[in-house]
This record gives structure tokens, C-alpha cells and sequence, in this order.
């Protein structure tokens, strides 16, 4: 049914997907709640910081983040030779892009229900003694459940759908850096590979459905069951 | 000791009270909208003061002179929200548990078990505060406050949602966290018997300024004739000593100088001394001999002051053979019909039935 | 604004021909007074696009492949297709890091290359990966590079990879190798290691625009190729 | 003419009751968790029954026989929710309008100034529903409801968060809103007060059962002897007609076959006929010749029953002149000391004062 | 400082954009507003095809949309020939492209912001007398508009950016179909381009940036304000 090299791809991009958004989640969650309730000046620069892979071209994207983040960009030099962390030609290279370019859509739905919160019940939890990081623990994260599943999923499903950013950033190295999108794109680009890529899309959008499926049960499960 | 000196301004409103609150309850009394929920936010340090210093024994909780500012969290001060604010994603037995954990051993003094069962919230342990009804959510809140033994305990209105036998039941406990665990509290309420019965200072706080402070007998009796509609507020206190309990007939008696006065139920120990409250409504006046009457206790003491007004109603008020003061409503018409006047021998006809268990310290709820 | 210029011929060209044929454009616009619009993507983009209608009058293609598209789906005018320039495929590094390598058949890259990557167009998609590959494969050494491929979204990417050493190698075109100082071409592929780099040119089957015949005869003309050369560009075959 | 016969289960709790409700007010009674705040729910069409028929008037509203079900907007009840749910992004002033655009225009039968001026929320019309205190919020809430002039309305505790004046201040408002628009009334509260002097019929839940269903006399009479927590919620309802209205003492006399009753306060008009509320505990008897007291009410009577228990407390009941019955709390001690038996001719004395304008039907605010 | 050509980019850009986001709004309050609200057979399904253009590589969403929307397409044909709606080649198909690339973070947005609102109060209307779509207009919509006004925003920004599916669907011909995004694409194919596409890109963050200060101050302002 799929070629080694699909597999190769489907389980790639299930890999990057999952570690992209499992990795930027907690810096998204910091940045929503500095978002939703803390006011500085440059507040709107962070936002608009944040906002930038949404707004600017993916390969804009990825070509700032080869820059940034290549063996000679000014992080990536420093992380390869500091912490061993390449991410030129590696799939961890697509990782990173896939996070950055959900990391906008994550910290919105983070930022919105962190802002729905009622903060007097963070009060009442600190009165009965609970510190801060306490209190941002069992009460702010889990009212906010809903806004980080559903970040989660959107940034997710738009690691499984990046292509632009990370094809600029890490090339397409197939079982390195051919993720499903690259693997599509290529196909488009082919005389007659339509059907290709129509069935590389479905595995996709499969995908995509199931964690849609696993984020709402796991949402409704946790407003029913007993406790945190 | 709580000492509270602060000033607060929000668009028209402005709040500026300075008072002390001691070792037992401090009543926070006044109308709606007086600034009796935003003091307890500044003292729980939800809210910042514009101006001012609040003191808990030592400690300064917050001084905007110095800067000093001691978080919400590390004030141990509980606090028992109007709108009980459970939280609800966690269900009735996490909630009651949640501040447990950051109660220090040694200062774990209030039994879970003693909570759940006076609270009558045994049954809804497993419950989400969405599936609970109002008086439900309030004495869960209660429950939750109560249990990390705070070192000041902070309560707005916690049993306005509540029935009368409900309140009856509760009360006796907050009792005994003011007597037996020594917890300061700062009760607000509008029920004059709730406040009378367990505060020994009141504060009446009236467009964010203290207007009186003072023991309840002080605050809470009628300085001037005061609009009928507040006439169920005022009332005096005694102090008496507990003579005798009297276990057959279910009443204890208290000897004051001017006379007995008996009360429902079976005060702690003979010897005692107690505080009486009683509402200048529930206070007849007699003159002559005592009559035949079912009321047990009579008072003996003469007209110091008659104030009337255009309204319906008299304020009298009794000197008794101890120097204290006993305050009456009647009507005029009763007034004038009996002749009375500043100087007269009076007796005062007080019903044991009519003295609320809220108005009299150390009194548990009394076997029907 | 500029609005009304669609009263001039449309042109959907690939996208690495955009520097010399705004040059063209501009020329022509100079010399007859009319405009020209040109869209540029990926070949295979706009040929799909022409396939689904689109108001194209003449398309220019980056390789013979998606010309053929349209030609067997009778979407172009075959009697005017040509082939406008050709190109020579090159093999760089960055500049100062490597010496002059032959390249022959069984020439050493694999070991050259160590390991780094070499850059070049995507091999399935990009008409640069496309040629690069033939042209290892007909040198004999496709079997050791192909894992030290790196294959990017275009050629300019590929460029830029090698330009910021990146990648220890890159095959470009020559025209893109010319314009990035950063980039020292090691090799030129032999023009029989890989089919004929050309860019062909048709007018569509649904061409409207009445200049579409004159602007195609102008980019075949003396002017235009003069502007070809400039741009590294060479005459096909 | 509400009248709701439902069921509905919820977890361990489920609710099984039938009511009719006249044309006055319909007090919903009982203790926390009984049931109270679903009723009203499932009466505004805001929940479902299991089962059951809800009609009001000729309307049927639910059926879940038939199918029938008519929407909440197109009830035409007002709620008065017991946590004010208003609406935080509109100003107080929106807030109250909000429902009058959907009163058809003939059926505006209540004036927003007035709502306003008797709520005494003038000031608060430009502000935001977050900047309110918490009674503050309900008394917008109540005035929200009240301007839709609704054909039934229901209220959730409305009162339960303000302090007594500003409750004396809403009471014959409510009336009013009774009286004058005839607008039916579904009252929850746990005020005995507002219930006897409100409603003409209480029903009594628990549990989620109906226990009693009858006129406040009847629901809160004590028909045993009440665990005595309870006693203050035990009266007895008096009916009589005002005989004279005095301007001067600014009383009223109310003229029952067993004597004459001293009312403060002018009552509406003489010959009226009016229901007085007396607590249980708010009654003195008295043998032989009236003594000399400043009570200007003695109704006469005599010993029906005596009922007496391990507590403190006898409950006696006198059967009047008229064939009513009289509650009256007295000590067991008492009732022992005056040798109080069945068939005793006593004299029931009540103090004028301690009539509660919320225990008297058509008395609006005393003046003071 | 800018070509004529690049005025046109960016004008045609705010154009796509703002037609894009206002066009999509109310279809996506829609959806939403089912997600949040309603419970039926397929309702994951539904979701998932919302967050299709998410998952799918934009190469992939503008083809499908060519085949659909296209003058030869099933819906383009029909359009054209009824409406006189013609998308392709058209600023039109631009736009429609922004839209339906930005639509499932709009949707996720608004459904975040209505999950979070207490029923009770919509009650509250009901016993009002207010019918159910005079209580969506005048509580539930005011009530989400943080997340409306999010939802909004993330869409404008992600017009602004879109790339991939515009120039698959409706080319990239100056003053019809070329936004910033695929002149930034064009440039890049140029050498020498980087400059160019460097002061388009920050073109593009500074109108996302004013858009994100405007939403920002247009909540605060909803939310100090009087009525609504
Ligand atoms: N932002 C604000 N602007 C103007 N007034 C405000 C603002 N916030 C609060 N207030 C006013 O402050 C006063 C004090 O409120 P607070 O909640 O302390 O009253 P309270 O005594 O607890 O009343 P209640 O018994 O009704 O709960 C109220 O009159 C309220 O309207
Ligand atoms: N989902 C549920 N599961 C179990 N019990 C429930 C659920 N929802 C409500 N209840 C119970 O239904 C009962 C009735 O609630 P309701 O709110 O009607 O009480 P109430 O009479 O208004 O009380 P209060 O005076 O405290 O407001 C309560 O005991 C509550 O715990
Ligand atoms: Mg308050
Ligand atoms: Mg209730």
C-alpha cells in the first residue's frame, strides 16, 4: 500500500509532530500566561514576535531559522558545539520548524482560555496557602485544559501540514527530513503524480482526525471525572 | 490581633478605615455596599491599598510607607468567600483537601472529619461544585477555609445561603474554632443575633467609613432612636454569672444584678461568666409587681430615658440596679398609656424563649 | 494603479527565469510602449493552472517534462513552442574551501563531499534535482551521493545552503552559480551526462492577447538574447 | 394559576413534586439541597423534567405526555436567579432594560423609576456588573426581572444578600408588584418572615418530596413540638380587619374576635381585611387580669394543648375566642411555675414591636 | 522605497486579507457555534474537515481548491455561471484561499471563547424574553468577542503570510493574484532578492503588528466600556 519511503515519511512526521508539539508546549504556555496577565511595555512586540510565522511566508520562515539556527547561525553554532543539539539536515531540524510555525496558533488557544479564567478562584487557592507555581499547577492549568489540547492539536495538525518552512530550513532528506508534506509536495511537482499524492493526503488528514478524536475525549473525560 | 489602617479609592467609592480586631470574632457590620468585602480583600492582600499598614499580631501583612508586603499565600489567613468560588474542576473532597497540605504539621488543629460532619456535606464527597446547590457550595467553602487552621480567618456573610436550623448548627462550630483553637476571625454579616452572639468587637462600617466600633452592646445598641425598619438590630448586652444548670428543665440560670435571668439550654459550667444579647424588641416593660405571667425573668431597674419620635415606636432605656443599660422598644401609645417616664421603677420581662442561641456565647445548639 | 496591463499578454514562466525576464520585459516594454504581465511559480504549478483554465497566453517552463504535459493535452500551440535558452548544470562549494575537481565518470564526490551534503534541487520535483540526478547517475556515482543529498524547494535555496556553507557542495545551474559571489563553481557537468537544459516556450491553445505572438517572436529575437547571455544563459542546441 | 407536577432525577438526588400556586405569592421552603432552586429551573423551562406537567394559567408549558414544551422566552416569567447571573458586559442601566424590549408595550405594567428608586441602585446605572458588590448585583438582578412585568415571576432567595433595612425597604415593593399588577409569585426563602407575610400558600419541601402544602398558618405552624432550633420559624397567622388607623401614634388596630391588635404602622385603609404573622416565640401568656405592661395586645383564649419534650421548651397552644389557634413558646419551667393545663383560661399578650412589617400583609415601611 | 509593483502586493495583500477575514467571520461564528454547543453523529468528522487546510500542505489545499473552484471546477463552474462569481485568476480566488487557510484557527479561536461562557447567563436572557438569536447577538457574541476578535486576527495575519495554496490556486500575476507573500516568493528566486524580500517581510509584521494592537485595544476598550 505505501512505498518505504512513505513509511518512512508517515512515521517521520508522526515523530516530528508529536515531539514539536510536546516541546514547545511548555515555552507556549509560558508565553500565553505572560500574554493573558502580565502588562508591559512591548507587550504588543512579544505578540507580534509570536505572531511572525503566521504572518510572514514559510520560506521566510525557514530561511530566518537557517540563518538563526544553521550550523553557522548564531544559535545553531552555539547549541551544536555546547549542547551537541544540531538541527541542519536532521529531523530534529524539522521538529523545530514544525514548532515554530505552531507555536502562534498554540499560545492563542492557550492565551484565550487562560483569560477566561475567573482569577478569583486562583485567589481562593492562594488564601488556603498554595504558592504561586502551586496554584498555576492544579488550578491554572487545568481550567485552562481546554485551550492546551486545543493548541496542542492545531499546532499538531499544522506539524503534520508544514512543508514550506521546513524544506527551506532542512532541505528534503528522505528519512531525515521528508515528512508527509515534503513527500506530497514532491508528488505534485511529478507529471501524473496526483493519485500519490491524494493518498498521502488521506493518511494525513487520518491522522489529523484521530488526535482531533483523542484531544475531545480527553477534554470531555477530564470535565467529568473526579479530580486533577 | 489584626490591625487594620487603610484607604482604597474605586471611581466614587472610596474606602478609609482604620480598626483593631482581637484575639476572638470582630464583627464587620453594615448596609450593602459599604465596603465590607473589599476590607476583607485587602486583609486576605487580594487587593492592594492605596495607602495604610495591616498588622497581624507581629506581622506586617502590608505597609505601602515601607513596601513591605507579605503574599496572599504566605498571610495564613483563610477566607471564606461571599460567593464561595469552590473550584470546579476538582470535586468536594479535593476541595476540602487542597489546603491541607500547606497547613505546617503542628498547626493542624481542625478535624476533617468534625468539619464534614457539622457542615452536613458527608454525602457530597465525590460531587463537582457545578452539581451543587447554593447553600452546598457555601458550606463546602466554609469547610475548605476552615480546615487549614488559619491564623485569622476571614468570613463574608458564609451563612446568608443557609436555613435557620442550618446556621444553628454551624455556628456553635465557628465557636469553637474562636475558643478552643484560639482563631481571630472577621465575620461579616448582616444578622445582628450571628454577629451579637459570637463577636466581642463590632465594627459597623457605613460608605466605606467606620461609623462605630465597639463590643456589640456598645455598636449595636440604639444610641438614638433609629429608623423603625433597624429596630430588630439593636439590642443590649449583659453580663451575668452562670448560678445553676438545670438539666430537667433543659435551662440555665445567670445571676445578674438586677435580677435572674433564665436561659434556654445548658451553659458550659456554673461559675461561668456569660454575655447575653438581647434585642430591644424582645423586652417588655412592667410596672408594679412582677405579673403572672409565662416570662421567668424580670429585671429590675428604673426609666433613664424616654426617646420618641414621630414614628411608632419608644425607645426606653433602663438603668439596672448594676449600672448597666437595657434597652426597650414599645409604642408610644404603650408608653404613654402606662404613664411612663424618666425615673420610674421599672421591671424588665425578658422570654428565655425569645433569647436566640446566636446571642448567647457558649451555648451549643440546644436538644429539641 | 497599474491595473489595466492585462490588456497585454499574460505569461506564467517558472520561476528561475524571473531575472532575466523582467529584463526582457522591460526591453519590451521600452521599445513597443505595451505591458506584459508575468506570473512566476514552479513549473509544475502553472502548468496545472493552465490545465484548469487559466488566462495564460504564452508559458515558459523550466524543463521539456511539464511542457510535454501540456502539449499531449493539446493546451499549447505545438507549431509555437521552441526552446528559448539552455543552461549548463555546475557543480560549487564555498567560496575559498574547495579546488577544481573533474568531473568524469566515477569521479570521486562521494569521498569529496565526506560528511557533509551536497545541495541541489529537490530530486522528484525540482527540475535542478531532476538533471543533477541524471547526471550522477550517467556519471556512475548517484549509488554513493544520493544519501548526502540534501534536496531543497528551489535552486536559489540550494544556492544559499552552499553559499552559507551549510552544505560542503551544491549543484546549480550555472546562471545562479554566476550571480552569488559567495560560490565558487569546482566543475561544469559535461552537457551529455544529462538531457539538454532548455526552457521552452508555447503559446497556449486559449492565448487571447493579440501581442502574445510579437512578445514571443521579441524573446527569440537578437535583443532579448543578448539578455539571456548576460544572465549566463547559453543558445540551445 | 402556576401549577407544576414533575420529576426529575439527578445523581442521588431526585425530585418529585406537585403544586399549584395561586394568584398571591407561593412560598418554596426548606432546607439547603431540598430541591428549590430546581423547581424554580424546571418551572422557567430552563431544565427538563424526567416527567411531569408544568401549566401556568390556561398555557400548558411542558408536558412530557404530549411533547408539549413552550420555550423560556416566550414564558413571560421573570427569574430572579439566586446568584445573580447578570450580564457582565452591559452597564447596570442595559442590564435592567435589557428585558423590556420583549414586554409586549400594554404589559409594562412597572415603572423602571420606581424599580430603581426602591432598589436604590440610581447610582449605580453606568457601572459594570463586576464593580458591584454582592448585593448590589441582586438588587439589580431583581430589578431586571421585575421590568419585564411578567406573568409569573420567580425568585430564588433575592434577599438572602441584604442587610435588613434595605430587605424592610424591598418587602412591599414586592407586594406591590402582587398586589397592584397581580402578578403571581414564586417565593424561595429561608426567612420565615418573608414567607408568612408574602405568600399565601408555603409548600414545604425536603428532600425533594412536598412535606406540607398549605397557608404560611398551617406550613409553619408547629404541629409538634419543632426541634427547638426551628422555633423561630414557627408562627401562627391572625386574621382580623382593621378597625382604626392612628396618624398620631402612628399605629393601627386590627379588631379579631379575642381582642384588639396593636399594629405598628398604618395599614392601608380601615375595614381591610389582613393576615398578622405572630412567631411562636414572640408570645407571652398571661393568667388573671391583664397586668400592667407596656404590651397593649392581650387576645383572649384558653389552653388547648401543652406539648412538652426533653428540651427546654413547651409548646402551648391556645384555642381563641374565634375558634383560630395561637402558638405560643414558653419554657418548660414556666409552663411548670404558672401550673399552665389543657382548658386554662390565658391571655396571649404580644408586643406591638415585635410585629414584623415582613410578618404583616400591606404595611409598607414604618416611618421612623 | 517601493515599486509600484510592490504597492500593488501590498495593497492587494490588506484587500485579500481584510475581504478574507470579514468574509469568513460569520461562516466560521457558525461553525463554531455548532462544534461548542451541539452534539450529533459526525460532529468529529465535521471538525476534522475544518482543520483540513491545516493538515493538508498549502500546495495541496490551493489544487483542491483549482479542482473545485476553478472556471472548469464543479462549485467555479456553477458560481461563474450563476452568480457571476468568478475565483480563479482572480483577487477573488486569493481571498478565498486566505479564507480558507485561516479558517480552522478562526473556528478554533471562537469556540475556545464560547466554551467558556456560563450558560446561566444566556438564561438569564431567555427569562427575559429575548428569543435565541437576539440572545446570541446581544450576550453570546459579546461574550466571545475575545475570541472573535483572536479568531480574526490569527486569520488577517494568516492571509497576510499565505503563500502556498494562493499561488497553487490563482498563480502569482501582478496586480491581480500577488500578494506580499508571493512577491516575497518571487524575489527570492531572484538573486539578489533577499533585500527585497527582507523589507517586504517587515512590511507584512508591521501590518500584522497593527492589527494585533488594534484588536488588543478594541477588546480592552469592549471590555471598559459602557454597552454593547
Ligand atoms: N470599580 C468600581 N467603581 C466604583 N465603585 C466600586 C468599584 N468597585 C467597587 N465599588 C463599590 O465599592 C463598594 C464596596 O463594595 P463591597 O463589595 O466591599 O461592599 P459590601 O459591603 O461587601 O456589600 P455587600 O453587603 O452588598 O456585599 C460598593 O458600593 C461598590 O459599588
Ligand atoms: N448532578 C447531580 N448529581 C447529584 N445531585 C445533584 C446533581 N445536581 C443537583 N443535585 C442535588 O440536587 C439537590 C437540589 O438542588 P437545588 O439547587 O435545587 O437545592 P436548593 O433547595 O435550591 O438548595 P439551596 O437552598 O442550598 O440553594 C441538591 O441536594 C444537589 O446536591
Ligand atoms: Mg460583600
Ligand atoms: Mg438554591
Amino acid at each position: 500500500m505505501f512505498t518505504s519511503e512513505e513509511w518512512t515519511a508517515i512515521l517521520l512526521s508522526l515523530k516530528v509532530g508529536s515531539i514539536a508539539t510536546a516541546a514547545s508546549l511548555p515555552v507556549a504556555i509560558a508565553v500565553a500566561w505572560v500574554l493573558a496577565r502580565r502588562d508591559f511595555r512591548g507587550k504588543s512586540l512579544v505578540d507580534g514576535v509570536v505572531h511572525l510565522p503566521l504572518v510572514l511566508p514559510p520560506v521566510v520562515t525557514g530561511y530566518a531559522l537557517l540563518l538563526l539556527f544553521g550550523r553557522r547561525g548564531v544559535f545553531g553554532a552555539f547549541l551544536a558545539d555546547h549542547l551537541g543539539l544540531v538541527f541542519s539536515f536532521r529531523w530534529t531540524g524539522a521538529a523545530l520548524a514544525a514548532g515554530v510555525m505552531g507555536f502562534p496558533l498554540m499560545v492563542r488557544a492557550i492565551r484565550l482560555s487562560l483569560e477566561a479564567i475567573d482569577v478569583r478562584v486562583e485567589q481562593a487557592a492562594a488564601t488556603l496557602g498554595a504558592p504561586p507555581l502551586w496554584v498555576f499547577a492544579t488550578v491554572t492549568l487545568p481550567l485552562a485544559s481546554r485551550g492546551i489540547v486545543a493548541g496542542a492539536v492545531l499546532a499538531f495538525a499544522k506539524a503534520l501540514g508544514e512543508f514550506g518552512a521546513t524544506i527551506t530550513f532542512v532541505s528534503n532528506i528522505p528519512g531525515q527530513t521528508q515528512t508527509i508534506p515534503s513527500a506530497i509536495y514532491a508528488l505534485t511537482q511529478t507529471p501524473g503524480g496526483e493519485a500519490g499524492a491524494l493518498k498521502l493526503s488521506i493518511v494525513a488528514a487520518g491522522i489529523a482526525l484521530a488526535a482531533l478524536i483523542v484531544s475531545e475525549v480527553s477534554v470531555r473525560r477530564a470535565r467529568r471525572g473526579a479530580a486533577a | 490581633m489584626i490591625s487594620v489602617a487603610v484607604t482604597l479609592a474605586r471611581g466614587d467609592f472610596s474606602l478609609d478605615v482604620a480598626f483593631e480586631g482581637g484575639a476572638g470574632v470582630t464583627g464587620l457590620f453594615g448596609p450593602s455596599g459599604c465596603g465590607k468585602t473589599t476590607v476583607i480583600r485587602l486583609v486576605a492582600g487580594l487587593d492592594r491599598p492605596d495607602a495604610g499598614r495591616i498588622t497581624l499580631g507581629e506581622r506586617v501583612l502590608i505597609d505601602t510607607a515601607t513596601g513591605a508586603r507579605v503574599a496572599p499565600h504566605r498571610r495564613r489567613i483563610g477566607l471564606v468567600f461571599q460567593d464561595a468560588q469552590l473550584f470546579p474542576h476538582l470535586d468536594v473532597a479535593t476541595n476540602l483537601a487542597y489546603g491541607r497540605f500547606f497547613t505546617p504539621k503542628p498547626a493542624r488543629r481542625v478535624e476533617t472529619a468534625a468539619v464534614i460532619e457539622v457542615l452536613g456535606i458527608g454525602h457530597l464527597m465525590k460531587r463537582r461544585p457545578e452539581t451543587l446547590s447554593g447553600g452546598e457550595k457555601q458550606r463546602v467553602a466554609i469547610g475548605r477555609a476552615l480546615l487549614t487552621s488559619p491564623e485569622l480567618l476571614l468570613m463574608d456573610e458564609p451563612l446568608a445561603a443557609l436555613d435557620d436550623r442550618r446556621k444553628l448548627e454551624i455556628l456553635p462550630f465557628i465557636e469553637r474554632l474562636r475558643d478552643e483553637f484560639a482563631i481571630p476571625i472577621l465575620y461579616v454579616s448582616h444578622s445582628v443575633e450571628e454577629v451579637a452572639r459570637l463577636a466581642s468587637t463590632v465594627v459597623r462600617l457605613e460608605h466605606g467609613r467606620v461609623a462605630r466600633i465597639g463590643t456589640p452592646g456598645e455598636v449595636l445598641a440604639p444610641t438614638a432612636l433609629a429608623p423603625s425598619t433597624g429596630r430588630f438590630e439593636a439590642i443590649s448586652v449583659l453580663t451575668g454569672r452562670v448560678t445553676r444548670i438545670d438539666p430537667a428543665y433543659g435551662v440555665s440560670f445567670v445571676e445578674h444584678p438586677a435580677g435572674r435571668i433564665v436561659v434556654p439550654g445548658l451553659l458550659e459550667r456554673e461559675g461561668a461568666e456569660v454575655h447575653i444579647a438581647i434585642r430591644a424588641t424582645d423586652v417588655t416593660l412592667a410596672l408594679g409587681r412582677t405579673p403572672q405571667v409565662s416570662v421567668r425573668t424580670a429585671l429590675a431597674g428604673r426609666v433613664a430615658k424616654v426617646a420618641t419620635d414621630h414614628g411608632p415606636f419608644a425607645l426606653v432605656t433602663m438603668e439596672l440596679a448594676s449600672g448597666d443599660r437595657l434597652h426597650a422598644y414599645a409604642t408610644r401609645l404603650a408608653v404613654d398609656d402606662l404613664g411612663l417616664d424618666v425615673g420610674d421603677g421599672v421591671q424588665a420581662l425578658i422570654k428565655a424563649v425569645s433569647i436566640d442561641e446566636r446571642g448567647v456565647q457558649g451555648l451549643g445548639v440546644v436538644a429539641g | 494603479p497599474v491595473a489595466a496591463q492585462s490588456s497585454g499578454p499574460t505569461v506564467f514562466a517558472a520561476a528561475s527565469m524571473k531575472t532575466a525576464l523582467d529584463e526582457v520585459v522591460a526591453a519590451w516594454r521600452a521599445r513597443s510602449g505595451r505591458a506584459v504581465t508575468v506570473s512566476y511559480a514552479s513549473a509544475g504549478a502553472l502548468a496545472k493552472q493552465i490545465e484548469q483554465g487559466a488566462p495564460a497566453d504564452l508559458f515558459i517552463s523550466a524543463d521539456l517534462e511539464w511542457m510535454d504535459f501540456l502539449e499531449t493535452r493539446k493546451l499549447i500551440r505545438p507549431e509555437t513552442r521552441t526552446n528559448l535558452v539552455a543552461n549548463a548544470l555546475v557543480l560549487i562549494a564555498p567560496a575559498g574551501t574547495a579546488s577544481a575537481i573533474d568531473i568524469v565518470p566515477g569521479f570521486p564526490l562521494a569521498t569529496a563531499i565526506g560528511d557533509g551534503k551536497l545541495a541541489t534541487g529537490d530530486i522528484r520535483s525540482v527540475p535542478v534535482g531532476k538533471y543533477a540526478k541524471a547526471a550522477l547517475t550517467s556519471l556512475g556515482v548517484w549509488a554513493e551521493v544520493e544519501p548526502k543529498i540534501a534536496g531543497t524547494e528551489n535552486v536559489r535555496v540550494a544556492l544559499a545552503l552552499v553559499a552559507r556553507g551549510e552544505a560542503k557542495f551544491g549543484i546549480v545551474y550555472a546562471t545562479d552559480a554566476g550571480s552569488e559571489p559567495k560560490v565558487t563553481v569546482v566543475g561544469t557537468f559535461p552537457a551529455s551526462s544529462h538531457p539538454p537544459i532548455v526552457y521552452p516556450a508555447a503559446i497556449t491553445r486559449d492565448a487571447t492577447a493579440p501581442d502574445a505572438a510579437a512578445f514571443l517572436d521579441f524573446l527569440k529575437g537578437p535583443e532579448a538574447a543578448k539578455i539571456f547571455a548576460a544572465q549566463g544563459f547559453t543558445r540551445p542546441q
